[in-house]
């Protein structure tokens, strides 16, 4: 009698045991498999600027030269340290501050025509690495605000210096909740009104 | 902590009283570029600012008086930010523009309507009343919602409203109705609001539109769980939301011409005599606080309703369209935040059964994957979990805060998704002009070889230096040709099919922003030439109202320009409209590919 | 940054402390008719070591010591303490008071953190040192702990999840003989002040059910299989034992839920 | 021997367990199930152990306990072992069921059991083998799932990361030594 109830108890340890093994070996399958190649996953993280300040000539160019290790992570000033973060996650190494030279953050921008200024020269038309400024030949050029990445690459070839950089809205309304740190403080009485 | 925890009751509605005129307005220039200088006088309804992009309204002076200032201010929103703004010193004289009152409102289509309250500075929770994408795309709404719901303790705006200008708000709902079109059109409203429930019901029986008194609690009356409670599975997606204070000032805009310059603010909390104050925008938060009787004891300012609120610093800021209701509350010891005692009341109270506690960890480690992962996306910040929060964690504030972190980082990745998209088309593009150069150069050359070698056959007599001249030409056509092959045979050039469409868009895109700077050109120059119109008409001090009447049309036509331009984008992202060209183009690419794909197959079976 | 300083809908730390000690005054009333002024001395003795034992952690920890110590969870461990042993041995009491509150509370950084409640582990140590002296069955003062935990109950303070599991139990174990457990006061005390604290219970409802049935169980298989008397303490060992399973009941209760 | 000693054992055996596990993200994503499928082998074990033993008797083998008990616990230890490798070998080391540390619990978990005064009849053997895999179990699950609500706790520094598992062992540990003592 107890050994039929041992012998069952075994047979129930050792049937549980195989489920849980099965489980994770299932686990275990799917994230070795079918993953992007890793440039595509590195380009995936890049802010897409194409600004070149990495030294390359766009993002997808960094991020081969990233998954093939001829470069360090703290190249893309767009990025931020938080991409800096992301990059070190992805290629398990450790994090990189910016170098002292390297080129400062700014807050992202896009690029304005000063449309009574511009010429129609197209000069920037054919800098701009993503196809945001429309215009032709003696005709006034315009940048489509919604597909500009900010990179400044229009700014040099501009002859007559009608580009400025203005700072990009993204959402309806451009304020932003803080992040709370301390309470409140009271109004004295008398001194509100 | 029983889910329905009972917010303070309702107190009996306050008495409405007007606001004696301040001494000082800062209004703020929400979205719009300011078009009177520092130091002009202005008359009431005049026009202050115009809207500068879609999410702007136009400003109207809310009194005759002075412009001191024009710049940055602080305004009235989560500490206090410096805003562009505009201080006003009215003058007392109340001086006003002739209201001219549109009598074709009836033929307006719904673009020329949201544009029109555009240009009566007419607010909705973001921007314009109507959204002008929304106007210019949307077929008619199937449910349109004046929300009236007042649920968050104190506020008593909307009931004010409706109790002391029900027929006024009737008049605009029959407004909206004729020109939007809605299958159905109702007013929600909660049960507790009963003065103003019984100014409606009278008046309901006989209009178009349909009473919802709604009995759910708190954040029941917020526009997202509305749509959700009252739409019917066949609306729900496609329906609209409205505030009734705008469909209120929308009423008076386009039925009487007046552009939207005052608004009913509760003041409430521990004030003496807690009132509906009707309030010029841009007043001084102080002076309606002043008129209300401010409490002898230490309190503190908050903008806003009794859970969502936020507290304000300085009692010198103005109100705009959003402020319903100022409170001061009795400042409560001081608010010093304890560790999570994992009580759980935040999560038995959530209305949309989410897990604070977990959320707020996440959150205030800035583990923002996590807080997706729990569900912040679904948080509707009510504010409840902050009320019963017995440790006084900001649990709002971190998930307001968390949340628009998110909603940025999305909006970075879309963008940056969008530029990656469009590096690589233009990649191809410039490939693809290469290429064709390159062939047009071979055929070139390979024309005027033969018609060498045709010359050559004609004059045999100098066929030497002629045939080493063709000879060579026809080398330089022949590797250009092959250059121009091998350019062909590379790979990774042809876009997948997926971007066709995002090409079509680019292109519309493209089309509509051209039109878009033409038109702003043209009003440019119309505005101009009607100032120089003015000008020469009458160069006295009277300038003003015509020059005005012309700008304001100008822009009217440049905003319709702008919205049918939109429109065309948006119809020309259908594969339908995608034009012959690209889809040669893509066909041709696709070709290649399969060509290359045939010619690699075809080499690993000779392997 | 503003933080809210707006209505609130329910009471605070403080407050909420305040009243589960008053909750207890009618037990306190009814061990004072019983026991006479020795009580008083006791409870204020052991509210004085537990302050000191608070003050101390927290001045180790480099915190604010006076905004934490007047919440009032030093003092309310106190006071259930002195409930829960004897006041005859006045040392004992301060000891264990104090060294729970330092050990249990401060040592895993304040309340809120403590995974496991300072009163059980207060009176698992009274429990190793003097096993048979703690009180046994009073009946008034039972009936004094039932009417403050439904007065808690009626204010909306008691979470009874974990209190109810295991009071049901205890009623469903009638057969075995479980029946003098609901005479002792300990099991009333644990289970209303003890038992619905958040930070040692799982923060689910199901979690904190499991969690009470879970100690139920544990308690009266021991108790009926081994017939000791001092249902209290061994009720306290199994609160630390399942304390310390409260975040595996997170683990498989919790979950973000429906996505809307 | 009695259960006043060996359950606060187990709790010392279960930390040992957890202190062993590498301390990257996969292992801590799959320290749970880790943990069951280590006190389910230990139960294993431990029924093939006594399982062993009562057949023993039977056949009329005749040696000192203490002999018969470490082979015992060392053959069935042994056999499961390499039954998993066999079996599923890149799961067994995903979870850390590595043949050491089954020894380990055979031994240090098994062995006690056979000087428990309840070892007397089979069927009460056999009901303390199975409570004691599963309070084992349990005391795996919990720390396996304690560190991370101590992350959250405001610990000293001096407490931080596995450390802060020592003072939750030993309270468990007193806990378990005072409900172990009511039994023996």
């Amino acid at each position: 009698m107890t050994l039929v109830l041992r012998l069952l108890l075994l047979w129930l340890a050792i049937w549980l045991l195989g489920k849980i093994l099965r489980s994770s070996a299932l686990k275990l399958r799917p994230a070795a498999a079918s993953l992007p190649p890793l440039a595509e996953r590195i380009d995936a993280l890049l802010p897409q600027t194409q600004c070149g300040q990495c030294g390359h000539a766009g993002c997808q160019p960094y991020a081969q030269a990233l998954a093939r290790g001829e470069d360090s992570i703290n190249r893309c000033p767009p990025g931020g340290e938080d991409g800096i973060r992301k990059l070190a996650a992805l290629l398990h190494t450790d994090y990189l501050p910016f170098a002292a030279d390297a080129p400062p953050q700014k807050p992202k921008a896009v690029a304005l025509i000063d449309e009574a200024t511009c010429i129609g020269c197209t000069l920037c038309i054919q800098a701009c690495p993503v196809d945001a400024i429309l215009g032709s030949a003696k005709q006034m050029h315009t940048v489509l605000a919604d597909e500009c990445t900010g990179c400044e690459l229009c700014l040099a070839p501009c002859p007559v210096d009608c580009i400025s950089m203005r700072p990009a809205t993204s959402l309806p309304a451009d304020w932003r909740w803080g992040y709370p740190v301390i309470a409140i403080k009271a109004v004295k009485p008398g001194t509100a009104a | 902590m029983s889910r329905q925890t009972r917010l303070p009751a309702a107190a009996s509605s306050h008495p409405l009283t007007t606001l004696p005129l301040p001494a000082q307005l800062n209004l703020w220039l929400q979205g719009s570029r300011c078009c009177v200088e520092v130091g002009q006088r202005v008359l009431k309804h005049q026009l202050l600012a115009q809207a500068d992009n879609e999410f702007g309204a136009a400003v109207h002076a809310p009194t005759s008086g002075h412009i001191r200032a024009i710049g940055p201010l602080p305004q009235a929103l989560p500490d206090a930010p410096l805003r562009d703004g505009l201080q006003l010193q009215p003058d007392g004289q109340d001086e006003a523009l002739p209201l001219q009152a549109n009598t074709d409102w009836p033929a307006l289509s719904p673009l020329a309507l949201a544009i029109r309250l555009q240009d009566m500075g007419v607010m909705g929770q973001h921007g314009p009343l109507l959204p002008l994408a929304w106007a210019a795309a949307a077929p008619p709404p199937a449910l349109l919602i004046i929300n009236a719901v007042e649920n968050e303790p104190f506020l008593q705006a909307d009931s004010t409203l409706l109790r002391e200008q029900a027929a006024a708000v009737a008049d605009a709902m029959a407004m909206l109705g004729r020109i939007l079109q809605p299958a159905r059109l109702v007013l929600a409203i909660q049960q507790e609001q009963g003065a103003a429930i019984n100014a409606l019901r009278s008046l309901a029986a006989s209009q178009s539109w349909q009473l919802e008194v709604i009995q759910a609690p708190y954040p029941a009356g917020d526009d997202a769980p509305l749509l959700q409670s009252l739409a019917r599975p066949e609306e729900s997606s496609n329906s609209l939301c409205l505030p009734l204070a705008g469909v209120y000032a929308a009423g008076r805009a386009i039925l009487h011409g007046e552009p939207c310059i005052s608004r009913i603010v509760t003041v409430s909390g521990a004030v003496k005599q807690p009132q509906n104050i009707l309030a010029l925008l841009g007043s001084p938060v102080a002076d309606l606080l002043a008129c209300a009787g401010l409490p002898p004891q230490r309190h503190a300012i908050v903008h806003g309703g009794g859970l969502r609120g936020f507290a304000l610093p300085d009692t010198a800021i103005g109100i705009h369209q959003h402020s319903h209701c100022l409170l001061a509350l009795a400042d409560q010891a001081e608010l010093i935040a304890q560790p999570c005692v994992r009580c759980g009341d935040c999560a038995s109270i959530c209305p949309s059964q989410l897990q604070p506690q977990e959320l707020y960890w996440h959150c205030s480690q800035q583990q923002l994957e996590q807080a997706q992962h729990w569900r912040l996306a679904d948080c509707s910040q009510c504010g409840l979990c902050s009320a019963v929060c017995p440790s006084q964690l900001p649990l709002l504030d971190t998930f307001r805060q968390a949340s628009q972190q998110l909603l940025l980082a999305e909006q970075q990745q879309s963008a940056a998704d969008a530029a990656r998209q469009r590096h690589r088309f233009r990649q191809f593009r410039l490939e693809r002009d290469k290429q064709e150069k390159a062939q047009r150069l071979a055929e070139r050359a390979a024309q005027q070889a033969a018609k060498l070698a045709q010359q050559q056959a004609a004059a045999p007599s100098s066929t030497e230096p002629a045939a080493v001249v063709a000879d060579k030409q026809a080398a330089i056509a022949a590797a250009m040709a092959r250059a121009a092959e091998r350019q062909q045979q590379r790979p990774d050039t042809a876009p997948s099919a997926s971007t066709s469409e995002r090409d079509a868009a680019i292109a519309a895109n493209r089309q509509a922003t051209i039109d878009a700077a033409m038109a702003r050109a043209a009003a440019r120059k119309a505005a101009q030439d009607a100032a120089k119109a003015a000008a020469a008409d009458s160069p006295a001090n009277n300038s003003a109202a015509p020059g005005l009447n012309q700008q304001q049309q100008a822009l009217i036509q440049a905003a319709m320009q702008r919205a049918s331009a939109q429109k065309t984008a948006a119809t020309a992202n259908s594969p339908a409209a995608m034009d012959e060209d690209k889809k040669a183009l893509i066909a041709a690419a696709m070709a290649r590919a399969a060509a290359q794909k045939a010619a690699r197959d075809a080499g690993e079976q000779e392997k | 940054m503003m933080s809210t300083p707006l209505i609130r809908l329910a009471p605070t730390l403080a407050s909420r402390n305040r009243q589960q000690l008053l909750a207890l005054l009618p037990a306190i009333a009814i061990l004072f008719w019983q026991l006479g002024p020795q009580l008083l001395l006791a409870l204020l003795l052991a509210t004085v070591s537990a302050l000191l034992a608070d003050g101390l952690g927290l001045a180790l920890r480099r915190q604010a010591i006076w905004p934490v110590l007047r919440q009032g969870d030093a003092v309310l461990s106190a006071v259930l303490l002195t409930l829960l042993l004897p006041t005859a041995t006045l040392p004992l009491l301060c000891m264990c008071t104090g060294a729970a509150i330092l050990l249990l509370r401060q040592l895993f950084g304040g309340s809120g953190s403590s995974l496991f409640h300072p009163v059980a582990g207060g009176l698992l140590l009274a429990g190793l040192w003097l096993p048979a002296s703690l009180p046994h069955a009073n009946l008034p003062l039972t009936l004094a702990l039932l009417a403050g935990g439904l007065w808690l109950l009626w204010r909306g303070l008691l979470r009874w999840q974990a209190p109810l599991g295991l009071v049901l139990v205890v009623l469903i174990a009638l057969p075995v003989g479980s029946g003098w457990l609901l005479g002792q006061s300990a099991l009333w005390l644990l289970a209303g002040w003890v038992m619905s604290d958040g930070s040692s219970t799982p923060i689910t409802p199901r979690g904190r059910l499991i969690y009470g049935q879970a100690a139920g169980m544990l308690c009266i298989s021991l108790v009926t299989l081994t017939t000791s008397p001092d249902a209290g303490v061994t009720l306290a060992a199994s609160l630390l034992l399942l304390s310390a399973t409260a975040p595996l009941l997170d683990k498989l209760t919790l979950s973000p839920g429906r996505r809307t | 021997m009695n259960f006043g000693l060996y359950l606060p054992l187990l709790v010392g055996l279960a930390l040992c367990n957890h202190c062993r596990r590498p301390a990257d993200s996969q292992a801590a994503a799959q320290a749970l199930p880790a943990a069951i499928a280590m006190g389910l082998a230990t139960a294993i074990m431990l029924l093939l152990g006594g399982g062993l033993l009562a057949l023993a008797g039977s056949l009329g083998i005749v040696l000192p306990l203490a002999l018969l008990a470490v082979m015992l616990q060392t053959g069935s230890a042994l056999l499961l072992a390499s039954a998993l490798q066999r079996l599923a070998a890149g799961p067994t080391m995903q979870l850390g069921l590595h043949w050491t540390r089954l020894l380990l619990n055979s031994l240090a978990a098994g062995l006690p059991l056979y000087y428990l005064p309840s070892a007397s009849g089979p069927l009460t053997s056999l009901f303390a083998c199975v409570l004691s895999t599963a309070l084992f179990t349990l005391l795996l699950a919990q720390f396996a799932t304690l560190p991370a609500r101590l992350q959250r706790c405001a610990l000293p520094a001096w407490l931080h990361g596995q450390r802060a598992l020592l003072p939750c062992a030993l309270i468990i540990a007193l806990a378990l030594h005072s409900l172990g003592a009511r039994l023996s």
